[in-house]
């Protein structure tokens, strides 16, 4: 059963991205007061990307974007998926930090590749934006691992059965609020959605992607909204024991973010980091200070 | 050190308009901005000398898409006081409403435009939704969508039809019902705040040193409207006010549309009760043997980016013989926007220059 | 019109034609050398709004005539003019040596348009600074506004002399 | 989806996704770009039939033409279509690529684009309605289905012709030839 | 083998190099490159011994003596290895420049001198090499000539001076009390010494190596001297020279005092271990912001050794056998990856012509693609992306700060690790990726034995990350050395409860899903090359030479984190020298350099002091 996991639930963690992609698209145009496209749509534009013939500028630009799409497909083996997790005993939630790297990375030096300084501002854009993120996400991250004194995911997962889920519980409700305040950023919507940002940088790394270069983004953009929104599920609302109640999580969670997508305009980068290093790192502080204190 | 080039358009998902801006940047600062216009250059005047006064009717809307009929206006005004016509009244009341309901198309296109330049999605289909049911109106008016070919000279092509005030009411209504929703949703939302206040930021002096005129006037607290200093068409006959802001930014910019849209409905309320009976055309000479008096006149009126001016040369034959547009984009996308544009963030290039307005055919002609 | 303007140009400059052909407007008709005092001389008078620059090829009498828009934006607290009326400053240049100086030290937004008027006439500013081409891409032996450039002729000559392509399979 | 529908996904799968996902390279070469926001926004929502926007032509394979194409801005199509990769449809939007419409006799103006570059298909009229940019995707759906939207095939059969009118009319490229040009 | 013969041959080799130079070049390279081999080798030989011996020779009555343990071993192995790939890559990197015969002499010299410090056995000698280390380095730094190169050389040797005199008060204290200078001998002393005294050591001992291992605030002389040096000795001095501040670190916190009286040392949460914990993350996040806002190749390469010394002092202080672990690999993790970073750095700058400046380059992948593989792994090891050595070392320091409940700790180094992301690309990208500019397209490739060095290092890269167990292995036992307990250690990673790592597994994981992306890629997608000229620019050719984004790569961050981030430090130390300077410039009024004058300040003293015998006859 492990192994047919390990080959399975990537697909299954692909397929679901892409579903949540059209999904999202299907939704964003209700709100939109539009009839949508169809829920397949992404898939139908991933068959059409894969068969044009595409420019290719380089090795790097081909191994930059394999490297991205493998490292987002192997960090799915190591979050819970209900009580799959088949990797999860290779390395936990410090593994999963740094193979979140692995996606931009690849991105960043294929798109650097490119030649193009469009790509190039985007890149600059997301690697900010990162820093901007992750100085909150640390905080919170580091709340959950002292308080449930572990680095591994499975363990908060296991944990969050006997005491409840964690953004209900007392002094990880701070730190969960914090997470759900830069959610957005991890998930790259708006008003964070300034790394593509068609209309002021023609949507920056990927400028220069097409054909099959595009369908492979496309599917990694998919597989890292799949796992920022897995990653909040685990963490914060108790991972579940069965696939389809955690779908389920996930699905009540994108809807939020598909709220405050269509609610907000794009910010400036800069604006964003302030953001980023204002409220939300405060909160995420006074978190960490709470379960540092309390956890004792 | 490396010198960056970057170019803004012409092919850009945040370029309105075929249109270039050559940007040096430093960083994500522009350094120097450079515009680049021309790609829409028709010779649209030269082609004008080569055509009969009638047969530039079709002509003259083609300037500028987004708003054709104040460039019909300008024209059939030009023509009028070239050749000594007179316009009924009830023309002029038609001619107000005409072109504030043009207005309200062209600045929820403007909103579009601008709300989808900052990622607002959501305000931005809702307008160009409402745009469309203004453009329903106009081609039930017209027959055309958005070429109408109505102002005539010597009055309007036809009368209102049958119950089309009713139907303009309901429209108008259900349009500005939705101001509310557009303010939550949009205006009063403190992201487009962030995004648009000191950006593009001009003073009332230099505005007014490199010929600014519209919302890139009146957003630095000018009252400066054509409609008022020269009335034109029946704009005289109804009380109305001229929005202004004080800052000069893209926030005041963006709010002065809003305002001047809001005021502009109710305008047509205003015109539509005050209008008198009577009818819509005087007759003029058989048009293809038409020859106008020799002369030169110089017509202004404001179009929804600005002033608007044709100066207009006949040499008594039956073509003209110069004609020069004073489009409101020319001096706001050549000299304002090169202005505005420099210390800014590469982002808010798309921005600054919705904000003014540019909309490039009519910088080409 | 406000005739103590009018009075004021007639007697601070020597060679000018003024008319006022409308209540609100007044048609200036001056020498070359003398049109950047007549605009300065306007501009101090409150006449800050260059609407534009235009020029009029007059092929038979060998002339262009350049014609200046300016009008009031009425803001000047010292200023008694109206911002409804406009004056129209016009001045001639020979064809053969289209020369004039340029009046972007006085009206920034000058610069587009003298720099169009040269593109498409032939007129040069001097001291204008990057008199480049605006619009076209294309050069044209005779700038295409002016009277002797036959559009039509153009078009037939040029545009026609470019053969289609792959005309044997379009029908297939 | 009905059972045909299915046949034809699994015999062609790429024909059918190039069918319904004609992504169009937003470029507002004309007036009839102004028809465009309507056909993708709320009112007709040009997205039910996969029709969309992109930023960039790498990401696009319909080239929409909208409206008359002045020289300067041929060099800008010319880039753009030489950049989209292939298969790549180009639909001429308006009367004026056509044939010049009604600036037939502008100095400025292309008259027949499609002497220098292949167009697949034309929507007639000043102005277009946006329903018939979905007629004429509706159209390019069949001409796909029958290998007919072969303009990329023709631009590569032809290009040395196509590059001669280009240069022709640009006196000169400055961008080295898409395809390797031979002698004819 | 003896330890005395591997300090003779270093030693005797450094003199003898110098000598061959004067007879032929091609001599002295030879034996140079054969000297640093032959050092390499012996090394190797004495793996696993464990001694100490007395010199034959005394001084002043003192015993000096050597010895050799884990500890001594590991830091020689780092030396002597990155000293035998700097001599082949300065084969080539330094040809044609002036001054060889010196150049290569010095190098050895300071190599031996390192070599010397690590097996000293005694406190004097330790001393002693030191200074010849401090002195040699200072004549290196100034090699280039040039007014940078000799301020950076005058900034390094005014901080190493004021390090070595703290060490020698520490030092005669020692002896005044205990009567030797044995390290086995002092650290039984020291356990019934004094709290004061052990304090006292304990701070002025502290200030040497943290000012040698360049920890804020003491970091000022770093970035100057880093990148005013030549590269190949740059990164001698990065990856080796400067963790000689940790060797002294260990000597000093687990060889001498030992956990119980560090212990004792504490006042709550005051306490040594915690102290030097927080310098460590505020160098960390100070120099990864620093290194971000620099736009020299080399500059930034020296800020992140800065940040980097940060880490392994977090792991040092932490004291679990874990963070012990994390801290010694991280030595020799950065020790590989930086070296190899400034030998890709020299590469560019010699065959672009000394260009530094990232603002200028671009491009280069197409030109030198070994450089850009050495850059890219060397860049990923410094992030510690995984697969990379630097992964594993950052792992276990990371998880040993989460589990000791210290995470405000593991905050700045996370946060360190993400500057690092930023400028590690910067560097990527300014130097190899974008367009190349049209003065570039004649570049050539790097020569054959600058490239040995460079294929080697990135071979270990990621041997070490992907095979972690073997390094770790040694740094176990150099815990055990130091007194920790054994570290769990498999081959391929770290089992425990609490957490575990196992490289291989994530190894296959993105084996296989790359292979599988790439076959997808190859199988279904179709692509043709394209000009770098063939990219998107709104619809015109590109502008040639103009398009590409790196000047102010990160702008608005700059210009949000830029108030906060000047370095005061270094603002406040030159203040002080300023001063010092003018002090300095009233002394040298008084102290002309004429003997007259000189007599009569001796007279007037004489007679004051006759006036003062004469009148109050004191004495």
């Amino acid at each position: 059963m492990h192994v047919v996991w390990l080959f399975l639930y990537p697909i299954v963690a692909l397929v679901v991205g892409v579903l949540f992609l059209g999904l999202s698209r299907k939704v964003m145009a209700r709100m939109h007061w539009r009839y949508g496209p169809p829920i397949l749509q992404p898939v139908i534009d991933i068959i059409r990307l894969f068969s044009q013939r595409s420019a290719s500028h380089g090795r790097l630009f081909d191994l930059g974007i394999v490297l991205s799409l493998a490292g987002s497909l192997i960090i799915v083996l190591f979050l819970p998926f209900g009580d799959v997790a088949p990797l999860s005993g290779s390395g936990g939630l410090l593994v999963i930090l740094y193979m979140m790297l692995l996606g931009p990375l690849g991105i960043a030096l294929s798109a650097g590749e490119s030649a193009n300084p469009n790509a190039s501002i985007g890149i600059s854009r997301k690697l900010m934006l990162a820093i901007g993120y992750e100085l909150p996400l640390l905080l919170v991250l580091l709340a959950f691992m002292s308080r449930y004194n572990t680095i591994s995911i499975v363990e908060v997962v296991r944990l969050q059965r006997a005491t409840g889920w964690s953004i209900a519980s007392f002094p990880l409700v701070v730190s969960g609020v914090a997470y759900l305040l830069i959610l957005p950023a991890i998930l790259a919507i708006r008003p964070f959605e300034l790394v593509q940002a068609p209309q002021e940088i023609s949507s920056g790394p990927m400028v220069e992607y097409g054909g099959s270069y595009l369908a492979l983004a496309k599917v990694q953009h998919a597989l890292s909204m799949f796992i920022g929104i897995s990653l909040s599920v685990n963490l914060l609302f108790g991972g579940a024991s069965h696939p389809l109640i955690f779908l389920l999580k996930m699905l009540v969670i994108l809807m939020l973010g598909l709220f405050v997508n269509a609610a907000f305009p794009r910010l400036r980068i800069e604006q964003a980091i302030r953001y980023l290093w204002r409220w939300p790192s405060l909160i995420g502080l006074v978190g960490l200070v709470l379960a540092v204190v309390i956890g004792r | 050190m490396r010198e960056l080039e970057l170019y803004f358009g012409p092919q850009h998902l945040g370029m309105v308009g075929n249109f270039s801006i050559t940007l040096k940047v430093e960083g994500d600062r522009v350094v120097k901005a450079d515009a680049n216009p021309g790609y829409l250059h028709r010779g649209f005047e030269k082609l004008m000398e080569q055509r009969s006064w009638i047969k530039n009717f079709p002509m003259v809307c083609r300037i500028n898409v987004v708003e054709p009929d104040s460039m019909e206006l300008a024209y059939a005004t030009a023509v009028e006081s070239l050749a000594g016509i007179e316009v009924p009244e009830r023309a002029q009341f038609i001619r107000s409403i005409y072109l504030e309901l043009a207005r309200v198309g062209s600045h929820l296109f403007g909103l579009w435009a601008y709300s989808n330049m900052l990622g607002f999605d959501t305000a931005a289909q809702w307008a160009m939704y409402h745009r469309d049911l203004v453009l329903d109106l106009f081609e039930e008016l017209t027959g055309g969508r958005v070429y109408h070919i109505y102002i005539w000279p010597g009055g309007v092509r036809r009368d209102f039809p049958e119950g089309f005030e009713k139907r303009l009411v309901e429209t108008l209504h259900s349009i500005g019902g939705c101001v509310p929703d557009y303010d939550a949703c949009f205006f009063d939302n403190r992201l487009f705040y962030d995004r648009a206040a000191g950006i593009g930021k001009i003073t009332r002096e230099e505005a007014m040193e490199m010929g600014g005129t519209g919302q890139a006037l009146r957003a630095t607290g000018v009252p400066y409207d054509v409609r008022k200093i020269e009335p034109y068409a029946a704009y005289d006959k109804v009380p109305w006010e001229v929005p202004t802001r004080e800052d000069g930014d893209a926030f005041s910019r963006i709010w002065v549309v809003r305002d001047e849209m809001i005021e502009s409905v109710h305008m047509i309320f205003k015109l539509l009760d005050e209008m008198p009976k009577g009818d819509v055309y005087n007759r003029i000479p058989n048009p293809f043997k038409w020859r106008i008096p020799e002369g030169e006149t110089y017509v202004r009126c404001e179009s929804s980016r600005g002033e608007l001016g044709l100066y207009l040369v006949s040499d008594g034959g039956d073509k003209p013989y110069r004609v020069h547009f004073r489009t409101p984009s020319y001096p706001h996308g050549l000299t304002i926007l090169e202005k505005a544009l420099v210390g800014e963030s590469i982002s808010d290039v798309g921005n600054i220059m919705i904000s003014l307005y540019v909309v490039a055919p009519e910088i080409d002609r | 019109m406000d005739r103590a303007l009018i009075d004021s140009l007639s007697s601070t400059f020597d060679a000018l034609r003024v008319e006022v052909p409308r209540e609100d407007r007044l048609t200036v008709q001056a020498p070359r050398d003398a049109v950047m005092s007549v605009l300065s001389f306007l501009k101090g008078r409150g006449y800050d709004h260059l609407h534009m620059v235009s020029c009029v090829d007059w092929m038979e009498e060998g002339q262009f005539e350049l014609v200046y828009v300016l009008s009031a934006y009425g803001t000047g607290q010292d200023s008694a003019s109206n911002p409804g009326e406009e004056i129209i400053l016009k001045t001639r240049i020979p064809r053969e040596l289209p020369t004039v100086v340029s009046s972007i030290s006085l009206f920034k937004n000058a610069e587009p348009y003298e720099r169009e008027i040269h593109e498409l006439f032939g007129v040069r500013f001097e001291g204008h600074p990057r008199l480049t081409p605006l619009f076209l891409e294309r050069d044209y032996e005779i700038p295409p506004f002016r009277k002797d450039f036959d559009t039509r002729q153009y078009v037939e000559d040029f545009f026609g002399s470019i053969p289609p392509v792959g005309e044997e399979d379009q029908d297939v | 989806m009905d059972r045909n529908q299915l046949v034809k996904w699994l015999k062609a799968p790429a024909k059918m996704g190039h069918k319904y996902s004609l992504h169009a390279v937003y470029f507002c070469t004309g007036c009839g770009i102004i028809e465009v926001p309507p056909s993708i926004t709320a009112r007709w929502d040009a997205e039910r039939f996969g029709v969309l926007p992109t930023a960039t032509p790498r990401q696009a394979n319909l080239f929409l033409i909208t409206g008359y194409v002045s020289v300067k801005t041929l060099r800008a199509i010319i880039r753009t279509y030489e950049q989209m990769p292939e298969p790549k449809y180009t639909v001429g939007f308006g009367s004026c690529p056509i044939n010049g419409g009604m600036y037939w006799d502008s100095y400025n103006t292309i008259k027949h684009l499609d002497r220098y570059i292949p167009i697949d298909g034309w929507i007639a009229g000043c102005m277009p309605r946006p329903e018939a940019i979905f007629v004429a995707v509706t159209h390019l759906w069949t001409l796909i289905d029958k290998d007919m939207a072969d303009g990329y095939k023709r631009y590569r059969k032809h290009y040395a012709a196509y590059r001669a009118n280009q240069e022709k009319v640009l006196r000169g490229l400055d961008w080295p030839p898409l395809f390797p040009v031979e002698e004819q | 083998m003896t330890v005395e013969l591997l300090l003779g041959v270093a030693l005797g080799g450094a003199l003898l190099t110098y000598v061959l130079g004067k007879i032929s070049p091609g001599l002295r390279n030879a034996f140079a490159l054969l000297n640093a081999l032959a050092l390499v080798v012996m090394i190797s030989l004495l793996y696993g011994q464990s001694f100490e011996r007395a010199l034959p020779l005394g001084f002043l009555g003192l015993e000096l003596s050597v010895r050799m343990n884990m500890l001594s071993w590991f830091f020689a192995v780092t030396i002597l290895g990155i000293g035998l790939l700097s001599v082949i890559y300065s084969l080539v990197y330094m040809r044609n420049k002036e001054r060889l015969d010196y150049y290569y002499a010095t190098l050895l010299f300071i190599n031996a001198s390192m070599l010397g410090t690590v097996v000293a056995g005694d406190l004097l000698s330790f001393f002693v090499f030191w200074e010849m280390m401090s002195w040699s380095t200072y004549l290196l730094i100034s090699l280039r000539g040039g007014s940078k190169a000799i301020f950076a050389g005058i900034k390094y040797i005014v901080m190493s001076l004021i390090g070595s005199l703290t060490m020698l008060v520490a030092i005669v204290s020692l002896y005044v009390s205990f009567d030797t200078l044995s390290i086995t001998e002092l650290a039984g002393h020291v356990q019934s010494t004094t709290m004061g005294q052990a304090l006292f050591v304990l701070v002025l001992f502290s200030v040497t190596f943290v000012i040698i291992n360049a920890l804020w605030p003491f970091h000022t002389w770093l970035p100057d001297a880093h990148a005013e040096a030549v590269s190949p000795f740059s990164a001698i001095l990065s990856a080796v020279l400067v963790r000689k501040g940790l060797y002294g670190l260990y000597l000093l916190m687990y060889a001498m005092l030992g956990f119980s009286m560090l212990g004792k040392l504490a006042w709550g949460a005051l306490s040594y271990s915690n102290v030097l914990a927080w310098i460590g993350a505020i160098t960390i996040v100070f120099a990864a912001f620093r290194a971000l806002m620099q736009n020299d190749s080399k500059r930034i390469l020296a800020w992140s050794t800065v940040g980097q010394g940060g880490y392994m002092v977090l792991g040092v202080s932490v004291a679990t056998n874990l963070g012990m672990a994390g801290g010694t690999f991280h030595i020799l993790n950065h020790c590989i990856y930086i070296a190899l970073l400034f030998f890709v750095a020299g590469a560019i700058e010699y065959r672009t012509g000394g260009i530094r400046d990232l603002d200028s380059l671009g491009g280069l992948i197409k030109r030198m693609p070994v450089a850009f593989v050495g850059g890219l792994v060397g860049i990923c090891g410094l992030i510690g992306v995984p697969l990379t050595n630097g992964f594993v070392s950052k792992w276990l320091i990371y998880k040993s700060l989460v589990l000791e409940g210290r995470p405000f700790l593991a905050f700045a180094a996370f946060l360190g690790t993400w500057g690092t992301i930023l400028y590690g690309y910067k560097f990527i990208h300014n130097i190899f990726l974008g367009q190349l500019p049209d003065r570039f397209r004649d570049v050539k490739g790097i020569p054959f034995t600058m490239a040995v060095p460079i294929v080697i290092l990135t071979v270990l890269i990621f041997l070490f990350g992907v095979l972690p167990g073997i390094p770790l292995s040694v740094v176990d036992q150099v815990g055990t050395y130091l007194g920790f307990e054994s570290l769990n250690v498999s081959i391929w990673g770290i089992p425990s409860e609490t957490g575990t790592l196992n490289v291989v597994n994530l190894l296959a994981a993105l084996a296989v899903a790359g292979f599988i992306v790439w076959l997808v890629l190859r199988a279904i997608g179709r692509s043709v090359s394209v000009d770098q000229d063939d990219t998107y620019a709104a619809g015109a050719a590109i502008p040639s030479g103009k398009y590409h984004y790196t000047v102010g790569f990160y702008s608005p961050l700059y210009r949000i984190v830029g108030p906060y981030v000047r370095d005061f430090v270094d603002a406040f130390f030159l203040k002080i020298a300023g001063w010092t300077g003018s002090v300095c410039g009233v002394t040298r009024k008084i102290y002309t350099g004429f003997v007259g004058n000189y007599v009569m300040y001796i007279i007037l003293f004489l007679a004051a002091l006759i006036f003062v015998q004469i009148a109050w006859s004191p004495w």
